[in-house]
């Protein structure tokens, strides 16, 4: 595994850690999608195409057993799991009846600003972001820390076209867990073990307060 | 996934005065009968009833209603009685209209705008929205504190079958509360129900009424 | 069976020829509900509360055949027949996908004004039946000629609340049938046979053309 | 019941230059090839696109599309070059906000407020409704002339029922057009299919690819 497929794992443990019995999580694609992989088998992931319910992502398109996630790849339903169209996905999505999602980010702005899903040249289209952070009141972020060209992710102010606005409630990356106080900003909660605060400070484009009992991810 | 079987003590515990309280069932079918023997018992008073008739006719004739939201209110002539009785407030709205407002509040929808009613009572103190050159009434989600709903079947979870018309309002109730009560014939073990088959996913619902309990 | 019913009867036949295999119909409360005893097996009948394709009328509350129509009373299924909530069974209304509705009235008016939900003293709320008239575009008034006190009920103007303005396109009584214009008002069809256009115009309440070409009913 | 049951012929004779069609499935699962084989080969142009995703890609790329609207463009690099072309219009709307959209098209309904996309573009050229001192975007019904659905399983009159995701945007999509046209894997007569089985009642059904005929 490369470094940076460890690291992505490193923060899929680190938020599947957050959950507990009877929670009902949405993970997006890519590094929120390795989420699932290290979930109690009682906590439920729902996908937006129209599961509540799945497990292990199988991959292929196996006719026999027509249940997709939102990348496509067919999934193996848990005991209790429930099938359903796109209208009460979003439904239930909107209502706030899920608790919880954990989304990528091409940015995230120091005041919960989140922006995901356009970058020039590539135009792909909101998907369901929207509809997530809109309607679900725990969004977590869960990124590298930097882009692949070292510049930070995380910034006073998105210069993307923005997914929503104020809606990020913590940010997970290989280097720390921070928390978002719409008005108030970043406080780091937490940092990897060997990582000090300055070489966050220096891979973070937005002022951060930090924790007094800073712990160790 | 977590079980939420709960015993009748446990469900008449959440009824409290002021709530308001969606009842599904239409002209006495579909009607969760056993719950709403849990509001009478709960002695809760000052309530909000929202349902398309007046199925749940025990509760209003016990006078715990200050208001209804209905579409309609039978040919019974005690039922009739009743709603003109002035003894409570009786908001009636378009059927279709009042079930599309409920399935709103179920999905995080602010309101619609429907053609239904023009240039009837039904407009009356509603905003009218101009799109696209033609006026719409504006129609406001409804939410409530609790569903009652009746359902054939549940899993432990709260995924949820019906039958047959049974099926009218209880879906979309079962949506549009903070908390959602139901009462089904049949209670079966996670796993056994086909996951097509639940109509109502049971992330929607919070407590099912198990008399064994 | 008592004139009246006779008559109720007379009308509902009447209704019941208008309509060829493949039509779809949803039928009120009243005279309206005895058209389904004249149909023809492969005229689909809707009820608002959740079916498509019913046939006989059984009565009673079977629980091991839970289908009933909007009266509250069992029916049975035709092959091909369809179970749903109230939001898909008004939507079918809503989007046009039913051409004719049959409804009782209390009171028609020449330009086709329906009042048929609220009395002086009797207000049980309009139900459906606004639904009914927005979304059909064939809305037919099945009814009695005369109040049992022998007031006309069709007029120059409704004088009760009203449910749908302009949306009755025919009138069929147990003396004749009108075909309403919306600007241009009433148009005598058909009379019964043995009743004149003379017995018909005493007991109309509202001016109307007559047909040159009037057919016996 | 009358039968809807058409030839592969019958179906391309429906296409022409300018329409609307909506087509259901989602990251290319309950999409309906066939239909889109029979939009092809009819040769009509100037079309317009309702869909979640890019599913019916082959259309995309053919050219006969003068706009799409559509929440997502997938990941694939030749789709994605595609949308980004100009060569036709792309109007991209939130997933879950388009599929209401379509839904309320398919119900009589003019529009819905949603709270999705304030303070971000997707309120672009859209109304502000305020109601009860929320602030909404208004969003309008969306319908087509001819809407494209797979079902798993259809009777002679179009009952339709689907599984697992393979529902996705299909049953809102079969609602929602002036001509819904359905590709299924089994056709089985009248009476095989149990009432609470019809997802979609057959009403909004009006041909049936047989491929025997």
């Amino acid at each position: 595994m490369s470094l940076r497929d460890e690291n992505r794992n490193f923060i899929a443990k680190k938020i599947a850690s957050y959950f507990t019995d009877g929670d009902v999580v949405n993970l997006g694609v890519g590094v929120p999608m390795l989420v699932a992989n290290y979930l109690s088998k009682d906590v439920a992931v729902q996908t937006e195409n129209g599961i509540l319910g799945y497990g292990k992502v199988i991959g292929g398109n196996d006719p026999e057993k027509p249940y997709f996630n939102a990348a496509g790849n067919t999934v193996e339903l848990v005991p209790g799991a429930s099938c359903f169209g796109m209208c009460t996905s979003f439904g239930m999505i909107r209502r706030g009846r899920i608790k919880t999602t954990v989304l990528g980010c091409f940015e995230v702005s120091q005041y919960g600003d989140l922006a995901n899903w356009a970058r020039p040249g590539s135009y792909p289209g909101m998907g369901g972001a929207m509809d997530l952070v809109s309607g679900i009141s725990n969004v977590i972020v869960a990124t590298d820390h930097c882009t692949k060209d070292g510049a930070p992710k995380i910034l006073e102010a998105c210069t993307l076209p923005l997914t929503g606005v104020g809606v990020v409630k913590s940010i997970v990356t290989e280097l720390a867990v921070f928390t978002i106080n719409r008005e108030k900003g970043l406080y780091l909660r937490e940092r990897r073990d060997g990582v000090s605060i300055a070489e966050i400070r220096e891979k973070t484009g937005a002022p951060f307060s930090v924790d007094p009992d800073i712990k160790i991810m | 996934m977590i079980s939420k079987r709960y015993s009748k003590d446990e469900i008449i515990a959440q009824f409290h005065d002021g709530q308001t309280i969606m009842t599904g069932g239409f002209a006495y079918h579909g009607c969760p009968e056993l719950l709403i023997d849990c509001v009478l018992e709960s002695g809760a008073k000052h309530l909000t009833n929202i349902a398309l008739d007046v199925s749940a006719s025990r509760l209003m004739l016990s006078g715990c209603f200050d208001k209804m939201i209905i579409a309609h209110a039978g040919a019974e002539k005690e039922n009739l009685e009743a709603v003109s009785s002035g003894k409570f407030e009786v908001e009636y709205c378009p059927m279709g209209t009042l079930a599309e407002r409920i399935r709103a509040g179920g999905v995080g929808i602010g309101g619609i705008l429907v053609k239904v009613g023009l240039g009837t009572v039904a407009e009356k103190g509603k905003q009218k929205i101009e799109m696209n050159g033609e006026t719409y009434i504006l129609e406001s989600a409804l939410t409530a504190d609790i569903a009652l709903v009746k359902a054939t079947k549940a899993d432990y979870y709260g995924n949820l079958t019906y039958n047959g018309t049974n099926l009218n309002s209880n879906p979309i109730i079962a949506q549009a509360a903070d908390k959602t009560i139901v009462q089904v014939d049949e209670i079966v073990p996670l796993g056994q129900m086909a996951p097509e088959e639940c109509t109502t996913p049971g992330i929607f619902v919070d407590m099912i009424l198990d008399t064994s309990l």
